[in-house]
């Protein structure tokens, strides 16, 4: 029940904020905080009673008569095994469809239901001051989008799964269109085009598995764990799990589908980046580790190969990217290209090490790339400009904000200390002992990412000052940052460095998750 | 044993100080801080110090401890663990971290003095400090660090904070540039260290260090392609840091920053970060001859590469980096020929005269103001007496001037392992001999241009205490501190070594010949210096570099060593170039074309179709008649 | 009565209707369109004239009246647009009928 | 003729009775309001009846017509749609100083052929159904003569049905030939066991030339667009829902009765009309500026799509169907309701640019065209999003994947036209036309009201469709075997 609350608050919320600010404008901002707030409250109770307290009460969610299938499907082993599931919530919805309102966590969900609440109360903050017209509605979009990414980081029901899936376009596509920069409307389509694409074919696959699995036992429902039991053909398996992929791929993004992220997360508000580059890419990765490894255990492990190569394409392709823009915030964008390449390589390197890299990986992202957006749009803020020819110098009139962004530069080029090493190191140990050669390559974006990051900090916060003529100086391009932008940026701050130096509670949450899938993957 | 914690704490804890409330403290408040964290841990190491002799440590020097060797642990606690891998904060000290300790935390320390003086009035004080304790803290938790993965975090610390503080004054992109170029060589080197990492945890399945060194010799086949291969990823890592050919064009470059940063960090610690490596895994190496060759090699070539450059430098910083990078070859050169505990010994001799040589010449370029070419310099001697006499104590020591400077016993020893040690031979001891007349030569060579002749530039200031105590510290130790290890054939006087061998094994050689060699090197450096002092002293034949100058090919040559043998020009051609022009190429992203065309497909589409709707009546009708015929067609 | 060869009603019918079609498709004149469209129609309840006499049934017959009844009705729609379209176009081609059509 | 099966056709003698009520107001002079009125409360005794009626059902009335569960569900759709169409169309007439009362004879004459339509399983009654429609949308499109050329409109319409209705005619024909009846269900009975006669196929295919005639099925869409933009715009959405509903209807009652299914000459020819009407309709639509016609080509597509849900002539296909064509008329009607509300004398609110920025202008009407748009989309939380899950569930259940496929991607297409006119929604606003008050303050806040259901609505079917799902499933089950 506690889950259908941490969605109903932001969608309640989001709606209070746009029926408010009808009538009473300021007031939407203090709404979308509170109820932000509110949730967070939930989620680190939650968390505490996780981590510290008495630890996971595995609840089994699996159907009650269990269907061990002798098949050569290992998925269909243990499941008795202690379930990883912490909390547990269902009710009827479109029974004759075998549609159930279906909400389950476990450490997973919880990390990144952590991190979704995170970053979106650091995104309500950052566009405190930045959204000065039709508040109410901005912070509409901005809570749905939120609750939509947490529906899908806990729906166990695959229709509802593709329901908030795609509940969380809209909003942000409205987000990106109305508040966005110049260029906003064709950025705004295609990264719901794209992102549209990808979720259509899922929902075909998605489909295709329901009637599988209906024909198999008689009952149809969409229910995961239910699904979870059934056995494919390998060319069915092989073509459903490519629907799933596709979706999660474009969202990820895989090179060569990664076309829609730059312009999205160079022209969405800073908000928009925040949570595009922190939350919105890794539903994408949630997806594959939740839906299509365990689904697809042979078809997935047959792909392996090929996802990682990808995923190394997409870490060198995008640093490389990323080290060519003269446009601060699709330099930044690019990088969560390379970044996320780092992801798929983890996942489908099938093992433990490199799967707890992953999830790291997933948050360490989230903070770093979220939080140099909040500086970019700062720095938009002062300088009006995303153009790196025209800044340059800022380290002189706004010392604080380029020592911080010096730290979050570092933590993205994976530097020790910082979550991000931690997770790469992971990803690249584990995956290291079967694809040697790849893990090489992908190790190479260690010095690009040291590239484009020390160049982005040279153009931005070094050099001599842009001259008068390019950037005009006015009263705000000298200030540094205020007390708010140091909130933000401090607890960003705080977050990955902890991160990097204790891991631990994060890898300890994930870890049954982690071990109940590698378990299908043993070689 | 807590106070391992407190060594590398204290420092750190200035830099959380200093970065959080830096900016609000007044000057004074940050140079105690900032140099009294340092000092601090100084003392501590040096408390450190004495209860690691009081137990027995040099009671194994006379040889007849047990050779299990004496070490301190502490495990600071979990940091993290993920499947077969377990990693923890834990510091271990032996004899070997505990030189780079002292070296780290004492001269670290004096140079923290010297800055107060030297950094005053600076806009960015506290930063500059704030960075400075950062990087002692990294440092020294490089060299304390008890698995591979903490190393490697004080590794890229170190890294970070060089970065830092090269470009300190960022305003001038030049040393931005200067500081990129920096960081960005060394990661080459460091993600070379990383596979390695990776590949010694696939076949080990641990990265603690102590546990590594036990199983390794277990595990390896000598000379097994393995062993080879982690070796060689570990020396590409030593390579980078340490700016061993070919990744050394970065060192010279850093002397962009100011001359503290260039002595602690880009002469006696961090530079050396490399050889602590190779030293700390020494086992491994021992197992692949072949990396041991590849060591050795590239130690012989940097040291001649860089002591040719140095030569004809005239940026006085410059000619300290390029002399930097050949000593550090003399170090690789022992650790190739086995001679480990030579390699340390240098070491603990360069770190006090390098660092002196740099802060020496901080002092004059500060006193000239800003002033770099040795060629605008001179007459200090009786202007700037303290200056000169340290420096000349420092230039004596890198000269290896016989039996007075310290540098004379670590070099010496040096020069006979690579000869007479069991991998060594003559042509890597010609090698270190023609480095050893280089060196002697280029150290006279600063030494008369800087301080005789007849003065160029007025001297604006006068060094204050803050400077000078320091050096003549320095000057001291850098004259003094060979004597605790004399030639076995002159003295049986051992305490480094004896210090070391629980640690690191004394290489074998092959014995005889060491007073020829000890002649040799001697006249080796009288050489060098004579010919120094013929060419820059005796005013008549000065004429004869200006009569060098004018014949082309001597020209072509020196402009050819002075550029650093092209490296800069060969990688910028091969590597940087391309990268830039590709990605330059490229930055519309070339797949956006693949969407480009879908939609141009559609619109095409569009067009067509829309055609259709022309509004005729006619045509319309036509148009069912067309369906009709296709639906029959499909009928029948 | 005289029993009538199916087929050949049909094959007649046929004939009407593709006359009517090629009418329709060849006039320019809207009345001429709307004749031919009569003359379709007819032949389908000549159709469904001789299918009914094929079993014997009144259906078709029954049909050919409903048809009959259509097409009236329709004509005279048909007749007042075009009435309309003369008093505004003053025009009895289609051709001139474009005003609505993609750009 | 009994007075159950009486009772059973009640609702459509009330609705006959309609028109005949509206004409013998005109004759007694009565206003347009209360013509408007009365013409409302028929169609709630339309309602009132079928909801008595419920429990005679099924019944047949040899020969022409059968009242069953498939009939009353899809009449019910075309009275709801009817309801909200007769709202719209008085603000638009009265608005328009054209005498608008007799228009209310030819809406309920219309509706009562469509209603016929999904009642009747024989040649003749269908043919007297479709008709009816036909020759009432003659004059419904050209109703208003003067303005945006309806004339021209009308007689585009006029000439392309009287030819499809041609060739459904000489297609029945050729079928009672072969068949010997005209009753559906006669005709499956009269085919040879073995093989199926050349004419009976080339009956079939007329026959399926006039069915997507109707329903503007690529390739005989192309009046569509015309006739969508020159007609008044509550008679376009009487042509957009309201006929292509009987019609559909009276499809799937023939199929079923016929297992049309069973042919794959028929199956192949229904396939790739809906692929060809998927793509054509979409592409068409892709850069359309005016919204009308975007909205005919949009509905050429949808078309398309629901011809997937009626492939597999199963259950699901039925229910799916019908569901789409519920989700599709609240949003067409919800769209075309903003439509009447924008229009001004001179011209329909056609061109896209007098949009811009509504939503902030008019936040409701905005949302309410934004909600439609989405729903057409297929996006969740709207009824167009569970239509076309049910859809593709039809299809995939049975396989179907060539049509499944080109389905998604050339919805994929579609997304971007709807986003453009999304988008328009929520520029920045430009200085707004001064808009004169509304003449009929009740009428006009009436239909404002009846949008935002509709609104609520399309929300409520997208994430709680459990009753009506149920109750579709409940009235489809009642039929005769």
């Amino acid at each position: 029940m506690i889950l259908v609350w941490i969605i109903g608050l932001l969608l309640c919320g989001g709606i209070l904020c746009w029926l408010t600010d009808t009538w009473k404008a300021g007031y939407a901002k203090w709404i979308a905080l509170a109820s932000v707030v509110a949730d967070g409250l939930i989620i680190s109770a939650l968390l505490v009673h996780f981590v510290t307290g008495t630890g996971p009460q595995a609840v089994s969610p699996y159907p009650a008569p269990q269907v061990t299938t002798p098949s050569a499907e290992p998925h269909a082993a243990s499941p008795h095994a202690a379930t990883p599931w912490l909390i547990d919530y269902r009710n009827t919805w479109i029974p004759s469809f075998g549609i159930s309102l279906r909400l389950s966590m476990d450490g997973l969900s919880l990390i990144l239901l952590s991190l979704t609440i995170f970053l979106g109360l650091l995104a309500v903050l950052s566009s405190w001051k930045e959204i000065s017209e039709r508040t109410g509605f901005f912070y509409f979009n901005l809570l749905w989008t939120l609750a939509g990414i947490a529906g899908v980081f806990l729906a166990t029901d695959l229709f509802l799964f593709y329901f908030f899936w795609e509940v969380m376009l809209v909003p942000m596509y409205l987000l990106i269109l109305i508040w966005g920069d110049s260029n906003r409307r064709y950025a705004a389509y295609k990264f719901f085009l794209f992102t549209q694409a990808g979720g259509l074919l899922m929902l075909l696959a998605i489909l295709a598995l329901y009637f599988i699995h209906g024909r198999q036992s008689g009952t149809y429902t969409f229910d995961y764990f239910a699904i979870l039991q059934s056995t494919l053909s390998p060319t069915a398996a092989r073509w459903i799990m490519l629907g799933f992929l596709a979706a999660f791929a474009v969202k990820l993004p895989v090179v060569p589908l990664h076309n829609w992220l730059p312009d999205a997360h160079s022209e969405a508000p800073t908000a928009g980046s925040i949570v595009l580059a922190g939350l919105l890419l890794k539903t994408g990765a949630y997806g594959i580790i939740r839906f299509v490894l365990p689904f697809f255990p042979q078809a997935s492990t047959a792909i392996a190969p090929w996802a990682m190569l990808a995923g190394v394409i997409s870490i060198v392709y995008g640093a490389l990217l990323a080290f060519a823009q003269t446009d601060l915030k699709r330099l930044i964008a690019y990088t969560s290209v390379s970044h996320m390449g780092f992801v798929l390589l983890g996942i489908f390197a099938m093992q433990e090490t490199a799967m707890q890299g992953v999830v790291i990986q997933l948050i360490a992202h989230g903070i770093s790339t979220g939080a140099l957006f909040a500086i970019a749009g700062m720095i938009k803020e002062r300088l009006h400009t995303r153009e790196l020819a025209r800044m340059g110098g800022l380290q002189t009139s706004m010392p604080a904000m380029g020592n911080l962004a010096m730290v979050f530069a570092m933590a993205s080029l994976g530097l020790p200390l910082f979550g991000n090493f931690i997770a790469e190191f992971l990803i690249l140990l584990g995956a290291f002992p079967q694809y040697a050669t790849l893990v090489v390559i992908a190790s190479t974006a260690l010095v690009f990412s040291a590239l484009y990051c020390l160049r982005m900090m040279m153009r931005v916060f070094f050099g001599p000052a842009a001259p008068p003529t390019i950037t005009p100086p006015t009263a705000s391009a000298q200030q540094d940052i205020d007390s708010r932008e140091w909130i933000i940026l401090g607890l960003l701050c705080v977050g990955i460095v902890l991160l990097g130096l204790y891991p631990q509670p994060v890898m300890d949450l994930a870890k049954e998750t982690i071990q109940q899938l590698t378990l299908n993957f043993r070689i | 044993m807590n106070e391992l914690a407190y060594i590398p704490a204290l420092p750190l804890l200035g830099f959380l100080v200093l970065a959080l409330g830096g900016r609000r403290m007044s000057q004074k408040a940050v140079a105690i801080t900032g140099a009294g964290s340092v000092c601090a841990a100084a003392l501590l190491t040096m408390v450190l110090c004495g209860q690691f002799f009081g137990s027995g440590a040099v009671g194994a020097a006379a040889g007849h401890a047990s050779p299990a060797s004496v070490h301190y642990d502490l495990q600071l606690g979990q940091w993290f663990h993920a499947g077969a891998l377990s990693i923890s904060f834990g510091l271990r000290v032996d004899s070997l971290s505990l030189v780079f300790m002292f070296i780290i935390t004492f001269v670290g320390a004096l140079i923290h003095l010297y800055s107060t003086a030297f950094m005053r009035g600076d806009r960015d004080y506290a930063r500059f400090f704030a960075c400075m304790n950062l990087f002692v803290c990294a440092m020294l938790i490089l060299v304390m660090a008890d698995n591979l993965v903490l190393l490697y975090l004080g590794w890229e610390g170190v890294g970070l904070c060089s970065y830092l503080l090269i470009g300190f004054w960022y305003d001038s992109p030049a040393n931005c540039l200067a500081a990129n170029k920096a960081f960005i060589i060394t990661r080459i080197g460091d993600t070379a260290l990383l596979i390695g990492l990776f590949l010694l945890f696939k076949e080990l399945a641990t990265l603690d260090i102590a546990a590594i060194l036990r199983q390794s010799p277990g595990h390896f086949r000598l000379g097994s392609p393995v062993i080879t291969l982690i070796a060689l990823l570990f020396l590409a890592g030593g390579m980078g840091k340490s700016a061993q050919l070919p990744l050394q064009t970065w060192l010279p470059d850093a002397m962009a920053g100011p001359s503290p940063v260039s002595a602690l960090i880009h002469a006696a610690t961090m530079v050396t970060a490399g050889v602590y490596l190779i030293a700390r895994m020494h086992v491994l190496f021992q197992l692949s001859p072949l990396a041991m060759t590849v060591t050795a090699i590239t130690g012989a070539l940097t040291l001649l590469v860089a002591a040719c450059s140095a030569m004809v430098q005239t940026d006085i910083k410059r000619i300290l980096a390029y002399s930097t990078i050949s000593q550090i070859g003399y170090m690789f050169l022992a650790l190739g020929v086995g001679a480990y505990g030579a390699a340390i010994f240098h070491f603990f001799t360069h770190a006090f005269f390098k660092a002196l040589l740099f802060l020496a010449a901080g002092a004059v370029i500060e006193s000239l103001h800003h002033e770099h070419n040795i060629f605008r310099m001179g007459g200090l001697k009786d202007k700037l007496p303290v200056v000169y006499w340290t420096f000349l104590a420092g230039a004596a020591s890198l000269a290896a001037l016989p039996l007075v400077s310290a540098g004379f016993y670590s070099k010496e020893q040096i020069l006979w392992y690579a000869w007479r040690a069991a991998n060594g031979g003559t042509a890597l001891w010609l090698a270190a001999l023609a480095g050893a007349v280089i060196t002697a030569f280029y150290s006279t060579r600063l030494l008369l241009v800087v301080f005789w002749g007849e003065a160029k530039t007025s001297v604006s200031s006068r060094p204050g205490r803050l400077i000078t105590i320091p050096l003549i510290i320095l000057a001291f130790l850098s004259l003094t501190a060979g004597f605790v290890e004399w030639p076995h054939n002159l003295l049986p006087v051992h305490l480094f070594s004896g210090f070391l061998q629980s640690v690191l094994p004394a290489p074998a050689t092959r014995s005889g010949g060491e007073t020829i060699g000890q002649l040799l090197a001697v006249m080796a450096t009288l050489a060098g210096i004579g010919v120094g002092y013929q060419l820059y002293h005796r005013q008549p034949e000065i004429g004869i570099i200006t009569r060098w100058q004018q014949r082309p090919l001597a020209a072509a040559i020196r402009n050819f060593l002075f550029g650093g043998w092209g490296f800069d020009r060969l990688y910028d051609t091969l590597f940087v170039r391309p990268l830039v022009s590709i990605t330059r190429l490229n930055r519309a992203d070339i797949f956006d074309q693949l969407y480009v065309a879908v939609v141009r497909a559609a619109r095409t589409g569009h067009r067509l179709l829309s055609a259709s709707q022309n509004g005729s009546l006619r045509w319309y009708a036509v148009g069912v008649l067309m369906g009709i015929l296709f639906i029959l067609t499909l009928l029948l | 009565m005289a029993v009538v060869n199916i087929d050949r009603v049909l094959f007649v019918a046929a004939v009407l209707f593709l006359l009517g079609l090629t009418g329709v498709l060849t006039r320019k004149n809207i009345l001429f369109m709307l004749i031919s469209i009569e003359i379709m129609l007819n032949a389908a309840g000549l159709a469904f004239v001789a299918a009914g006499s094929k079993w014997h049934q009144p259906d078709g017959q029954a049909m050919f009246l409903f048809i009959l009844a259509m097409a009236a009705a329709e004509v005279s729609v048909g007749l007042a647009l075009v009435m309309q379209i003369w008093h505004q176009h003053k025009t009895m081609d289609v051709e001139d009928l474009n005003k609505l059509k993609d750009e | 003729m009994n007075e159950l099966q009486f009772q059973a056709l009640l609702p459509f003698i009330v609705l006959a009775a309609a028109s005949i009520l509206v004409i013998l107001s005109i004759a007694f002079g009565r206003s347009h309001t209360f013509i408007q009125v009365a013409g409302f409360g028929m169609m709630c005794l339309v309602v009132l009846a079928m909801w008595l009626v419920r429990d005679a059902l099924p019944r047949e009335i040899a020969p022409l017509l059968v009242v069953d569960g498939l009939g009353a569900l899809f009449t019910g759709l075309i009275i709801f749609s009817v309801l909200v169409i007769g709202l719209l169309s008085f603000i638009y007439f009265e608005e328009r100083e054209e005498n608008p009362k007799e228009y209310y004879i030819l809406l309920f004459l219309a509706t009562l052929g469509s209603a016929v339509l999904t009642i009747s399983r024989h040649f003749i009654s269908l043919f007297i159904g479709l008709e009816l429609l036909s020759v009432s949308l003659y004059a419904l499109i050209a109703y208003l003569r003067t303005r945006n050329n309806a004339v021209e409109a009308g007689m585009k319409y006029l000439m392309l049905a009287a030819l499809s209705s041609a060739f459904l005619l000489f297609g029945m024909a050729l079928i009672y030939l072969e068949t010997g009846s005209m009753e559906f269900t006669g005709i499956a009975r009269g085919l040879p066991s073995s093989g199926t006669p050349i004419l009976f196929i080339m009956g079939m295919g007329f026959l399926l030339v006039a069915i997507g005639f109707k329903l503007a099925l690529a390739p005989f869409h192309l009046w569509a667009a015309d006739v969508y933009q020159g007609a008044p715009s509550p008679v376009t959405v009487f042509i957009a829902t309201v006929s292509k509903t009987g019609v559909f209807a009276v499809l799937l009652r023939f199929a079923q009765a016929v297992h049309l299914q069973q042919y794959p000459a028929a199956m192949t020819i229904v396939v790739v009309i809906s692929v060809a009407s998927m793509i054509v309709g979409n592409l068409l639509a892709l850069q359309q500026q005016n919204i009308k016609r975007l909205l005919a080509y949009s509905s050429i597509a949808h078309f398309g799509y629901l011809l997937v849900a009626f492939l597999p002539g199963d259950a699901a296909g039925a229910e799916a169907g019908f569901f789409y064509l519920l989700a599709y008329s609240i949003t067409l009607l919800s769209a075309f309701g903003v439509i009447t509300l924008l229009s001004t004398r001179q011209e329909d609110a056609g061109d896209l640019s007098g949009y811009r920025g509504l939503f902030w202008r008019d936040p409701v009407m905005g949302a309410v065209l934004a909600v439609a748009l989405l729903s057409l989309a297929g996006i969740p939380l709207t009824a167009g999003f569970l239509g076309k899950f049910l859809v593709l569930g039809a299809g995939i259940g049975r396989q179907l994947w060539v049509p499944v496929i080109v389905l998604v991607l050339t919805s994929v297409i579609g997304l971007y036209f709807y986003l453009r006119v999304i988008s328009t929604l929520f520029e920045k606003m430009p200085p707004a036309p001064a808009r004169a008050r509304p003449l009929h303050p009740f009428f006009y806040y009436a239909t404002y009201a009846v949008l935002i259901l509709l609104m609520g609505l399309s929300f409520w079917l997208g994430t709680f469709p459990r009753p009506a799902i149920r109750e579709i499933e409940a009235l489809l089950n009642i039929r005769l075997l």
